[in-house]
Order: structure tokens, then sequence, then C-alpha cells
């Protein structure tokens, strides 16, 4: 019944059998702790339905994910579920309408452009994200208060053509609003990159010299090389926060040289893209049904400082978050 | 097909035909390709339909004509590492300027980037600059400017009709995207063909000093070539949008290794002289099917990498023809 | 061993063994016989001459002696024992060393360095150079052809008469090198020197005489036969003939060489004819100055031949090239036939209807991987078109009968210029003027360097053609000889300036030494 | 020095007088030590790529075979993902890694006849390649206290990454000027055929100036390393270029014969200026690639101006 079924309504949502569903997970590369953390959390959900996850990484180049994602698309398509980082803003329309015409099931993460809908799509099923605009406010409001609500910090921003890095900076905005003694020295971007944070550190040290009392960073490997820059310059007087809770960010946060982070649970997005799209395939979830608010949200957050670190020490998957009754579990609102 | 600028000389002059292993080295990059798609086919069954090989030439659209227009600045010994910063801030001007000007945006585009062109040609040949610094000033200039006009983000395109002819199909199969891109090398290597300027080109790239001491227009061939590679970076680029739906600062800004090694996989000296521009056709599709093809047919990640630095090492080690390169350097 | 010292003591001496011979030696290249079957011998203590017309087979001949060229066919024997030559290095153990034709200096790299190059000896321990032991080395090199050059000097920096004394320097590097008598092969190490330097070249040559056999190339017959004790005369790959030089003349060498002989009056001199009232000069040239050269005054005439003379660095080469826009000037004035001339760049030039063939013919005088077609086209795009597209029957048709026109010898016009033998070579360069006929002002450099008698006496016949339909030319000649001979008018420049002007009209040529006194 | 070779230095000296009078920042000595240290690893990548460009060659492998020393070494040295602590024995061995890498493109170049560019672009994909697999999915943090001391120690003012850098190119310079590979090196970049005519065998030696420059971006990828504190896949992104800008800058000819390691350390000290004077002025930074691409553009063309002659080639 079920096998007949699948191939007569291919055309239909949710009548695959959860044996023919094909798993393709993509980032940018493997080359990063947080990348490689989604792709495993991805390949833990697949194991639990009995799956393979197909693991595809396009090194941050836009073009090649296309081209990916175009000759995935050129193949059988039909039980077909995608779990997609894109690249930038740009790279989720094309990626969102390539799968809607080869009936393919998308889950995105991070990045879309804001008038893009899943609402309008039958296959494209989620949009997932966290708000940067919170994240990069809170890890703000933590370095106002490390610092004493007074002095001056500096801010590395991510690659400027980027929705998290424009949304985490405008975050970091308002936190400069909320807290008037702290005073915004320079900002300057390190391109999300560990070694060029070090490099654009040490500079914005040699320029501001002792005024510089914190660093906001927009994510936890230019924090990361911040602190480097710190320790060769034998400042330990300065805070510094990031954002996404990779594990040196958790260890430097344990030892205390580093402030806060938030957390983005790369195992949990690695694994719930797949699960929603999974269960959209099956027919456990009805696209059409789903409300607005789980079609496109933001995820569940968390700052992390010293006082709670240690519960996010160790990453792990929960494979009750990825039953199809618990997918949407971590909304925490939807997009504004 | 694979007929280049060097060998048509000699099929115009010498009737008789070529020796066995000269048509043999002048269809290597025909072979590799064959290889690599037999290869793929091996590895996965599943690639060789035609829906994934449509899907392929497809991506290899844009890739084939930015590797077109620089091979004629390699031919006359020089090198344009500007093409793929050229074509991304092309996305954006198209994205920024379709509203207003409509049908008009795509010759616009490609005349402005044209002008970029030739603004680095005339920088590289009066200013003695070598194109490797000149482009390479150029590809930080262009990266630049995209990011201030697009105020460093994507910029949508809502009405897209004007390009959007770009993803039909002619003949049902073939994506016109890469009936454009074929149509501009029959034209470029035709026109490089039947005139003097195959003469030209193929002497400066070499040697310069006894070109130019022959009368030989070197600057302006030179100029002009930079001018041509501009112009295919801004088609690339229309290609590109009318894929994308949208411009980006850093759209293409990945695609210029891929051209680069697309133009050498074709077996074009680098050093300039020995080439032609449909080698480079071949050179992009096996580049694209390395590209698109092993993360596609299950290689992990990391030993793509590796897979695809040596397939493309052993590929130029086919289709180099080392009796028309002196030195390999 | 001892049967043998028995054997000397015993037996009169037997016939020496020669130090080099060469039996059936065959090599192809496609579409030529480039050595057809050569055999040759020479003995030790021997200076033999090599003779031939361009592309007999010479330096393909003498490559293969020294292991650039593997044979197809052919043994070679050094000192009576057969051996294969491998590679330079290999031929070096035996003794064997070579000038090249074409220049073959790191450009770079010191005088030194290129000197002692592959066989550093002293000068370099466990990969580390010492400097020092290094200049020695190359200054006793030097000091045996009594060149002044310093061995630190860049060899780019060095003029081309210099770098040719450079290789032969390091040419006898042989000596220290090999146990074996040398053997020292010079492929027309004449062809850029003047005459001081290669009477220092020759007193070299008969000095190596005493230890040493020399194989010696050149197109001047005169030199081959002061210098050499025997003469060799190549044809289409074959030997043809094989005179001691005491008795042998230079029609008679020609003759063999060519099959038939020659005229003597090679220079083709004809009486310059003006008609009727004398028009103003094609080409005036007034106070030009640029960095080598200053205040140049020069006036040619439409059909007239002006030679300039001088010693190097008269600067008069740099006119020439700034005459042609490819060197900058910093004053005066050029007019052709009353227009003036922009010196801004070789394509006005071009157009203006100025040829030049350069000197230095490998670097900037062809293309080496372009066909014979396209090298002679080059220029003259027109020629060969019809509208803006090439038209093949054209290109055909016009190559074809300028390759028959000046005799050149290669396979097919579509094979690579690189391919040809270096007078035939030139003759396509000098070729590339002519295809259109709208020259008016011709500026040859050394235009026969590296020509056999044949192939010059058609370029001399070809200038005075050229001439006698109104092109000027200016000469800058391979020697004073050829100066006199071809020139209708003779400048003398000296330090970049012009110091004399000399008339030579046909009847009443002036000698070498009367120039000569105007030089120095 | 010759005047064609005073362009690069004269160049450098006016764009730090400028910033120096922009900024009263950039002409504080800390700001002085600082650009050291930032130069200090260029300067040792773009010494090994010297060598190469000398020859008329291209290295592009810079990227993936820093990638592959700087997790090698962080494998090696005392680290949170394995018992290792091999100390110098281990930076050692992501040297000579980095040299086998190096060897790789110079053996595809001389036995496959394949132009440097495509084997070292080649090798750079097959450097981040090893690297991927080596760091599978955990970032390998040192703890190696002389890798660390590296970039935090500091002698005489400057870090030891900075004194490391001055060895190079020391050590970089004496290769050149007194030993065989050197100036072969050169005279293979000025008439490789002429070598060969001499009996000299050319490959034997190519392979040689690529191992070297493998072993230089081997030490490149473990300073980045000791800066970073951890081995990065992406230890050497962008110094392939920079490297290739730099030597240019300095006046070493991308066809080879010309220039050496000298000229290169004045290019790398100039672009390291350049870099940091602009976030020192407070250039945006949207604009600050455009306006160092503009700046090393004039910066060449004007060093050209001295030696402009009508038919000079330049490719
Ligand atoms: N590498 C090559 N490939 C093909 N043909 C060649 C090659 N080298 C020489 N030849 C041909 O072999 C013939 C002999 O050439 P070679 O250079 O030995 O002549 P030559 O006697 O030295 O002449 P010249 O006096 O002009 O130097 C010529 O016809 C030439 O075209
Ligand atoms: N920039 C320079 N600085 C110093 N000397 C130079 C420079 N350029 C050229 N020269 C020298 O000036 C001379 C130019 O004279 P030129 O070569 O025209 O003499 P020539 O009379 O043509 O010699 P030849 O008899 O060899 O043809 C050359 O010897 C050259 O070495
Ligand atoms: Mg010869
Ligand atoms: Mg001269």
């Amino acid at each position: 019944g079920c096998s007949e079924g699948s191939s007569t309504a291919s055309g239909e949502s949710g009548a695959c059998d959860a044996s023919d569903v094909k798993l393709v997970g993509q980032v940018r590369n493997e080359s990063n702790p947080y990348e490689a953390s989604w792709l495993d959390g991805g390949d833990a959900f697949a194991q639990s339905v009995g799956l393979k996850q197909e693991r595809l990484t396009y090194d941050g180049d836009s073009t090649k994910q296309q081209e990916q994602i175009r000759q995935l698309l050129a193949g059988d398509t039909d039980c077909l579920v995608m779990n997609v980082l894109p690249n930038g803003d740009a790279d989720t329309t094309p990626i969102v309408k390539g799968a809607d015409q080869a009936g393919a099931y998308l889950v995105t993460q991070w990045n879309k452009p804001a008038d893009l809908d899943p609402a309008d799509y039958d296959r494209w099923v989620s949009h997932i994200t966290y708000n940067g605009v919170e994240s990069g406010q809170q890890i703000g409001d933590a370095l106002a208060e490390a610092i004493g609500g007074e002095g001056g910090i500096i801010a590395l921003q991510g690659v400027l053509d980027t929705a998290a890095a424009k949304d985490r900076f405008a975050g970091l905005e308002a936190s400069l609003a909320k807290n008037p003694g702290v005073t915004l020295l320079d900002d300057q971007t390190a391109n999300f990159s560990r070694a060029e944070a070090l490099d654009v550190t040490k500079t914005l040290l040699t320029k501001h010299g002792d005024k510089v009392k914190g660093i906001w960073a927009a994510n936890d490997d230019m924090a990361l090389g911040a602190l480097e820059a710190l320790k060769q310059a034998g400042r330990s007087d300065v805070a510094v926060v990031g954002i996404d809770a990779v594990p040196d960010a958790l260890t430097a946060i344990q030892d205390g040289s580093m402030t806060a982070t938030v957390s983005s649970d790369g195992p949990w997005q690695g694994g719930i893209g797949l699960a929603i799209g999974f269960c959209a395939a099956t027919g456990e979830l009805d696209v059409k049904d789903l409300p607005a608010d789980n079609r496109a949200f933001f995820a569940e957050q968390f700052l992390i400082t010293d006082a709670n670190v240690g519960d996010f020490a160790t990453p792990k998957t929960d494979e009750s978050d990825f039953e199809c009754d618990n997918v949407f579990d971590r909304v925490a609102g939807p997009l504004s | 097909m694979s007929v280049t600028v060097e060998q048509a000389a000699e099929s115009v002059v010498q009737p008789k035909g070529r020796s066995v292993s000269e048509r043999l080295t002048a269809l290597m990059p025909l072979i590799a390709l064959a290889a690599i798609l037999a290869a793929l086919t091996v590895a996965d069954p599943g690639f060789f339909t035609q829906r994934s090989l449509t899907a392929a030439t497809m991506t290899a659209a844009p890739l084939i004509v930015l590797a077109a227009g620089a091979t004629l600045v390699v031919l006359c010994g020089g090198i344009d590492l500007s093409i793929a910063a050229m074509a991304s801030l092309s996305t954006v001007f198209l994205a920024l300027w379709l509203p207003d000007l409509g049908a008009l945006t795509t010759p616009a585009v490609i005349g402005v980037a044209a002008l970029l062109g030739a603004v680095q040609g005339v920088a590289h040949v009066y200013l003695r600059i070598p194109s490797f610094i000149v482009t390479l000033g150029g590809m930080s200039i262009f990266s630049a400017v995209a990011l201030v006009v697009s105020d460093a983000g994507t910029v949508p395109v809502t009405d897209d009709s004007t390009i959007s002819w770009l993803n039909l199909y002619v003949a049902r199969y073939i994506p016109m995207s890469v009936a454009v891109a074929l149509l501009v090398v029959a034209v470029l290597a035709l026109v490089v063909r039947l005139t003097p300027l195959r003469s030209w080109i193929t002497a400066t790239g070499y040697s310069e000093s006894a070109a130019r001491l022959a009368g030989a227009p070197v600057d302006l061939v030179k100029i002009g070539a930079f001018c041509v590679s501009g112009a295919c970076a801004g088609l690339a680029a229309v290609m590109l949008v009318s894929r994308n739906f949208s411009g980006n600062p850093s759209m293409a800004d990945n695609l210029l290794l891929p051209a680069v090694a697309a133009i050498v996989v074709g077996g074009t000296a680098i050093t300039g002289g020995h080439g032609g521009l449909w080698r480079s056709v071949a050179g992009a599709l096996v580049v694209t099917l390395l590209r698109v093809g092993l993360p596609i047919v299950g290689v992990p990640s990391a030993y793509e990498q590796i897979l695809y630095g040596a397939i493309i090492v052993a590929a130029v080690a086919l289709t180099l023809d080392r009796s028309k390169v002196m030195v390999i350097k | 061993m001892s049967i043998e010292m028995e054997e000397k003591i015993v037996t009169p001496p037997p016939a020496p063994v020669p130090a080099l011979e060469v039996r059936g030696l065959v090599k192809h290249y496609p579409g030529v016989k480039a050595l057809d079957g050569v055999d040759f011998v020479v003995h030790q203590n021997e200076v033999l001459g090599l003779a031939g017309e361009n592309g007999a087979g010479k330096s393909t001949l003498l490559k293969a002696l020294v292991g650039l060229v593997k044979p197809d066919a052919g043994d070679i024997y050094v000192r009576g024992e057969k051996v294969r030559l491998r590679s330079v290095v290999n031929a070096a153990d035996h003794g064997i060393g070579m000038v090249f034709q074409e220049q073959s200096l790191v450009p770079n790299l010191t005088a030194a360095e290129n000197i002692v190059l592959g066989s550093e000896g002293a000068g370099v321990r466990g990969g580390v150079y010492r400097w020092d032991r290094m200049r020695r080395l190359a200054q006793e090199q030097l000091d045996k052809i009594g060149s002044p050059i310093d061995p630190l000097a860049r060899t780019d920096s060095l003029s081309f008469a210099d770098r040719q004394m450079v290789e032969i320097a390091k040419v006898l590097r042989i000596e220290q090198r090999s146990q074996h008598p040398p053997v020292i092969i010079l492929d027309e190490p004449t062809s850029v020197l003047e005459s001081k330097e290669i009477e220092t070249l020759f007193a070299q040559v008969r000095r190596l005489r005493a230890f040493a056999s020399v194989i010696f190339v050149s197109h001047r017959l005169d030199e081959v036969l002061d210098v050499c004790d025997r003469v060799t005369v190549l044809r289409g790959g074959r030997s043809v003939g094989d005179v001691p030089t005491a008795d042998a003349a230079p029609a008679e060498l020609h003759r063999m060489m060519i099959g038939s002989t020659g005229s003597d009056d090679h220079y083709h001199d004809t009486a310059f004819e003006r008609s009727g009232e004398e028009p103003r000069p094609r080409l005036v040239v007034r106070g030009l100055s640029g960095r080598t050269f200053r205040d140049v005054d020069l006036d040619v005439h439409a059909g007239e031949i002006v030679g300039i003379v001088g010693v190097h660095g008269s600067g008069r080469e740099d006119v020439c090239r700034a005459l042609f826009g490819a060197e900058p000037t910093t004053a005066g004035e050029v007019t052709l036939d009353g227009d003036a001339l922009q010196l801004s760049g070789t394509r006005a030039a071009c157009s203006a209807g100025i040829g030049y063939v350069p000197a230095e013919r490998k670097i900037e005088g062809m293309v080496g991987p372009m066909s014979v077609a396209d090298n002679m086209t080059l220029t003259r795009q027109r020629a060969r078109c019809s509208g803006p597209l090439v038209s093949p029957r054209k290109q055909a048709s016009l190559v074809d009968s300028w390759i028959s026109r000046l005799s050149i010898r290669t396979p097919h016009r579509g094979t690579a210029i690189q391919r040809l033998s270096g007078g035939n070579q030139q003759k396509v360069v000098l070729a590339r003027w002519l295809v259109s006929g709208d020259v008016r002002l011709l500026l040859l450099d050394h235009p026969t360097r590296g020509l056999d008698i044949g192939a010059r006496s058609e370029v001399y016949r070809l200038m005075r053609e050229l001439a006698s339909n109104g092109v000027a030319t200016v000469l800058l000649a391979d020697s004073l000889e050829e100066a006199i001979g071809m020139s209708d008018r003779i400048v003398v420049m000296s330090d970049g300036r012009v110091t004399a002007e000399v008339g030579c009209p046909s009847g009443a040529k002036p000698t070498p030494l009367d120039l000569v006194k105007e030089m120095v | 020095m010759s005047l064609r070779d005073a362009g690069p230095p004269i160049a450098l000296v006016v764009i730090f007088a400028v910033f120096a009078a922009l900024s009263p920042q950039f002409r504080s000595v800390a700001n002085v030590q600082n650009i050291m240290d930032a130069a200090a690893v260029l300067a040792v990548v773009t010494c090994g790529i010297t060598f190469v460009l000398m020859m008329g060659s291209i290295d592009l492998s810079a990227a993936g075979v820093m990638g592959a020393s700087a997790l090698a070494v962080a494998l090696l040295v005392e680290n949170n993902r394995n018992g290792n602590d091999l100390g110098l024995l281990g930076i050692a061995l992501a040297v000579l890694l980095a040299a086998g890498l190096g060897a790789l493109s110079g053996l595809a170049l001389v036995l496959l006849k394949v132009p440097s560019f495509m084997t070292t672009l080649g090798v750079s994909a097959i450097g981040l390649g090893v690297a991927t697999l080596m760091f599978s999915g955990v970032q390998p943090n040192i703890s190696d206290e002389m890798l660390e001391g590296w970039a935090t120690g500091r002698f005489l003012g400057f870090s030891g990454l900075a004194w490391i850098a001055l060895g190079c190119v020391l050590v970089g310079w004496l290769i050149q000027r007194y030993t065989r590979l050197g100036r072969y090196a050169y005279a293979i970049g000025g008439a490789e055929e002429v070598l060969a005519l001499s009996g000299v065998k050319v490959a034997p030696f190519k392979v040689a100036v690529f191992t070297l420059a493998g072993a230089f971006y081997g030490l490149g990828g473990v300073m980045v390393t000791s800066q970073l504190g951890a081995g990065l896949v992406q230890a050497g992104k962008g110094y392939d270029f920079a490297a290739i800008t730099a030597a240019v800058v300095g006046g070493t000819l991308l066809t080879g014969g010309r220039g050496g390691v000298l000229h290169s350390a004045v290019g790398v000290l100039l672009i390291t200026v350049l870099t940091n004077g602009l976030v020192q002025i407070g250039v945006s930074p949207y604009w600050q690639g455009g306006v160092q691409g503009l700046i090393v553009v004039a910066a060449v063309a004007a060093a050209v101006i001295p030696q402009r002659r009508r038919n000079q080639v330049v490719k």
C-alpha cells in the first residue's frame, strides 16, 4: 500500500515511505567546530530514523552552493529532505525556488531575505534562525555589566554583507543606547575570522590603548582571536563577549577569560532541520496546517555566562527533540 | 570543436592535415572531459542522466563566459584576476538598475564592465604595471565599490522579467544560458580566427617585443583583451542574477580560481601565446564537473579537496601541448 | 698495457687517431632531412672550418657533437672510441665544448657565474658559493682571451660583443674539465664581433691549436681560409668536399657550397642615379637627441642607401630605434617626405612607411613558435586580407611567392619559424617589410648577420632593387666592407654624435682604412 | 642599490611618513612593534614565495600548505586533542610535512610538466583536504609553552615571531646570495634553457626551491598556530595572494630573474604599514580593501617610472 502510494502520488505532500526519504545536510565547511557539530547532529537524527544523511559542504562559496543544490535537484527529488545553511541572504531565493519546483522538502536556517516567506511555498517547510538583534544586545549588556557600565569598547563585525552581522551589530547599538556609560571606540570587520580578529584587535589596542575596557565580537571565533591578541598584548583587564557558544568559548568562559556568549545549538540545528522535513515528507506534519509561527521562527537561545556555563559544556543531542510532536518546542517567537 | 587558434592557422595553410599526435593533443581537453564524466558515472550511475547533465552545463555557463573572456588576456601573456570581483560588482549594478533601466540594463551593465576592463588595460599598458598587480588592485577596488553601492547587502530583484529569458531552454534540453555562452565563445573565436587579431594576439603572447617591433598594435590588442574580459564578466553577472534573483557584492568572488583553472585545464599556456577559446569551454566543463560532481557522488569533504587537487593537475598534464610551450614555469 | 707499449716501440708510429670522427650521421626533422649521412673528421691539433649555406645542417651537426641533438643514425668516435653523447655534460667529459650560434648566457647572472656555470669546481663548496674563488676562476678564463670585462659585472649590462667574449671564455673552461685534449666548437662566433675582437679570437684559436682541436663555422669565407687548416663543406645535410685551406680559394669553396660558381660582385654595385633635379631628401633628421646619442643630423634620399658606421657604443643602433619609435628621444625633428614624424611608437612609424629589422633576431625580430607565413605578414596585415578578414588564399600565394623569391628554405609556409636555420629566419624577417611594397624608409640593423654568401648576395640584390624602386635605406652593416660595398654614403658616428660623412659612390669607394681613421 | 631598486623603499618611507603625519597613534612605539608583529607571518611566507617567483614560477599553495602545517603542529605539540607533546620536534615535523607538500608541487611541475600555477593550486587543495582530515570536527588548542611563548614573549620590544621572521629573512638572503640553490633559482628565472645548455640539471633545483618554499610556508603555519593558540584549517587563508603582492610591490618580477628576499621584505612592510595605517586613521571598513588596492597599484606604478622604457615588456 505504502510504496504504491509514494510512487503514484509523487507530487503530493507527505506521501513518502520513511525508508525512501533521502536526507541532505548542507553547511559551509567541516573545518569549523560549529558547522561540523551541525552535521554530526544531522547524522544523529538520521541514525535515529534508520537513514543516512548526505553531508555536503561548499567552502563558503555561494556559487558552489547553488551548483550543488542544482545538481541535487536534478536527481530524484520526490522524497528529498534538505536542511540547508544558505551562505548569505541572496542565496536563499534560488534554493527555495529550485526546491519548490523540484518538489523537495526544504528547511533553511540563519539567512533569508525579509520578503521571502515560507508560508508562500508548499515544500519550504520552515526557516529557523536566531534573533541576532537580541543576541547582539544580550552580550552587549553582559559586556556593559562586566566593565561596570562605564568605559570604552571596540566591536568586531562579521562579514559585512550578511544579515547576521548587521542584526548583531544593531543589537549592540541598542545595548549602547541602554548603557550610556559605555562608548564605542571603534568598529572594524574581521569577517568572522579568528586570524583577522587577532590582527585587527592588536591594531585597535595600540590605537586606543588603555581606553579599551571591553571587546564585543559578532561571533566566538573573533572573540577567541581577540583573546589571543589580549594575551599577546599582556592585557588581562579587558572583557570579551561573543556569540555561538563554540567549545573553546565555553572553556574560556569557564576559566574566566571570556565574559559571555550566546548559545546557538549546532547539533540541534543540524538535527531539527532534517526532522521537520522528514516529518513533513512522511506525512506526520501537514505543511499546509502548520501555524505561520512554525514556518519562520526564532529559536530559543540562551545567554551563557560563568553562572550557567556548566550546563552547556558538552554539546549533545536529545533524540526526543526530534520527534515530530516536539520539533517546534524551541520556537521562541515569529520573525519580526 | 576544440580547434584552437593555433591549429586553425595550420589547417588553413596546410590542407594536407596534421599528424595523428597533433590531432590528439588538440582533442585532449575533450578526452579529459569524457574521462571525468565516465569516472563520475562509475561512482554514481545516477549522475549520467539528461537532467543531471543539463544542470551541470547550466552551472558551467557563467564560468564558461568568465573563462573565455580571460582566455584572451592570458593569450596575450597577461592575467586578469579581477574577473570575479568585476562580475560581483556587475550583479550589484544589474540589480540596482533593473527597476529604472528595464531591458536596457543588460547592455548597460556589460558596457560598464567592458569600460572598467578597458581602464585596467590602459593602466597596465601605459603605466607599465604588471597585469597581475593591476587586476589584483582592480579586484579589491571593485569589491569595495560593490560593497559601498550595495550598502553591504544583497540587492533583491523583484521584477526579473527582462533577464529571466536566460532561464529558458533551447530545443527543450539546452539551457538558454549555455546557448548564450556558447554563442559568445563562437563569435569571439570566429572574430579572432578570421581576422589579423589571431596573429597579433599570438605574437603579443609569445614575444611582445618582437610583435611591437613588427608594428603590431600590441597596446590596443591588450587593452581590447581586457575590455572583452570585462564585458564577459558583465555577461556572467547577468547569468548569475537571472538565477539568483538578486545581486550581491561577493556573489561571483569564488569563481576566480575555477575560471583560471578552466583556462589552464583547457591547455592554454599561462605564459601566453598558445591556446584557444574552445579549450577554455572544455576546461570550464571539467572544472564544473569536479566542483559539483565530487560531492554529489558522495565523496567526503576532506577527500573531495584532495581529489580535486590531484585530478586537476592530472588534467593539465593531459591537455597541455608541450611542443607549443617552450618552457614550463 | 705492456703489449701496447711494446707495439709502440716496435711498429712505426701509426696514423694518429682523429680527435673526432663522424660517420653517416642522419637527423630528420618533420619535413626536413637536416643531416643526410654526414661523414667528417677532425684531427688532433687542427682547426677545421665548416662551411655551408644557411640550413646546410652545420648547427645540427655540431649540436649532435655536444649531445643536444640525438642523431637518428650514424656513429660518433672520439679519439677512435665510439661514443654515445647524451648531454652537454657527457660531451664535456669527453672534452667537447661548444659556443652556440645563438647567444646562451644567463643575463641576470654575473659574467663570472656564466663562465663557470655547470662546472663551478672550487667556486662552490657544499652548495655554498665562494665568490672570491669564483671571480678568480673567471678572471683566469678572461685573461686567456685578453678581455678586460669585470667578472662581477652583470651579463646583461655587457655589450653584445662582450657577451660573446664571455661565451668564449666559458667554453675554454673545458680545458680544466677534461683530462683529454679538448675539442672546441665555435658556431659562427664572429658574426657579432668587430675586427679587433675577431683578431683576439683568432689568436686564441691559434693558441688552442697547440693542444686542442677546433671546429669553426663562419659565413665569412675569408675568415675560414685565414684561421682554418682544412675546410669541410656541407650541402643539404651531406659533406660534399674537404679541402686544405692552403690550396683553396673562396670561389671554389663557394662553388662547393651552392653547387655553382657565384659572382664576385655580390654587392651588385650599380651607379646611383638621380633623376633630374635633386628633390628634398626623403628622411631629414635634425638635432635628434636621446639617451645614448646627441644632435644627430641625417639626410637620406629616396633610392639612397646610407650606411652608419661606428664602434660599439657609438649609439647608431639607438638612433635607428629612435627613428622607429622604439626608443625615447629628448629633442630633435624628423620629417619623412616633408611630413613631420611623430616618434611616438612603432605603430606610427609602420604606418608612416618605415620598416625596421632589429639585430637581435631571436628576441626581437621574430615570434619563434609562429609560422613562417604569420611572421612574414605580421606587419602588413592588409596584404593578406580581403576586407577585415584574412584571406587564406591571398596569404598562401603571397607568402609562397616571397618564399621562392628569397629562396627561403622551409618545409612549408606553415612551419614554425624557430625550426628554420638562422639565415632563413632572417630572410623571413626581411620579407615582412617587403610584402606590401609600400615601405618608404628601411632601417636595417645588421640585416645579413648570420647569412651565407648566397643569402647575403640575395639580400644585397633586394636592397638594390628596393633602392631603385625609391626606398630610402639606413644600413648598420655587419662589417666595414659591407658598409662600403652597399652604401652610397657613409655616416660615421662616435660617442653618440655624427663625426663625419663620407661619400661612397660607385666607382669611387673609400677603403676601410679611410673610415677607421674617421671612427677613432 | 641602483635607482630602479630604490622605488619600493622610497614608497615605504613616503607611506609611513604620510600615516605618521595623519595619526599620532600610528607613530607610537607600541604601534611600530605591532606592525612588526603583524608583518612576521607574511614576511616568512613571502620569503618562501620569493624564491619561486625568482624562478619565474608562481606559487598559490601557501593557503593549503599553511593549513596542513598548522593542524599538524597543533596535534603534535601539547594540545587538548591527544596526548602528544613533542615540542620542537613537533614543529620540525610540521615544517617537514609542509616541505613535502612543496616538493609535491615541484615534482608535479618537473615530472608531469604541468605549469606551477596549476600544480600549486592543486597542492593547495590537497593541503586543505589533509588539514580537514586532521581537524575532524574538533579544534585542537595548543598548550605548549614554548610555542605560545613565540607570540607572547618579547625580546628588545619585539615578539618572538618578529625575531623569527627577521631570522628567516636573513637566512633567505644568505641562501639567495651565497648558495647554489639561490643563485640557480635566480638564473632559472633569467634563462632556464641556457642552464640546460651549460649542462646544469634544472629539475632538482626547481623541486628544491618549491620544497624550500613549502618549508617557509610550514613555518608560517606554525607561527599562525602560535598566534591563535589553536590549529585552524584556514590558518593560511589569503596569504597566497598577499605574499605575491608583497613580493611584487617589493620589486620582484613575476616573470622571474629579478628581485629577492630583501626586496620582498620591503614589500611586506609596505603592505603591513598600509593595512595598519588605514585602520589607524579610521578609513571605513567598507573602503579599506579598495583604498589598499589603489595604493598598491599606485606604488607599483610609481616604482616602475624610473625604469620605464619604450619597448620594455610588461606582462
Ligand atoms: N629543431 C628543429 N626542428 C625542425 N627543423 C630543424 C630544427 N633545427 C634545425 N632544423 C632544420 O634543419 C636544417 C638544418 O639547420 P641548421 O640550423 O643545422 O643549419 P645551419 O647550417 O646551421 O644554417 P645557418 O648557417 O643558417 O645557421 C634546416 O633546414 C632547419 O630548418
Ligand atoms: N641605459 C644605458 N646606460 C648605459 N649604457 C647604455 C645604456 N643603454 C645602452 N647603453 C650602451 O650604449 C650603447 C648603445 O650603442 P649601440 O648599441 O647603438 O652601438 P652600435 O654602434 O650600434 O654597436 P654595434 O656595433 O654593436 O651595432 C651600447 O653599447 C649599450 O651597451
Ligand atoms: Mg647554424
Ligand atoms: Mg648595434
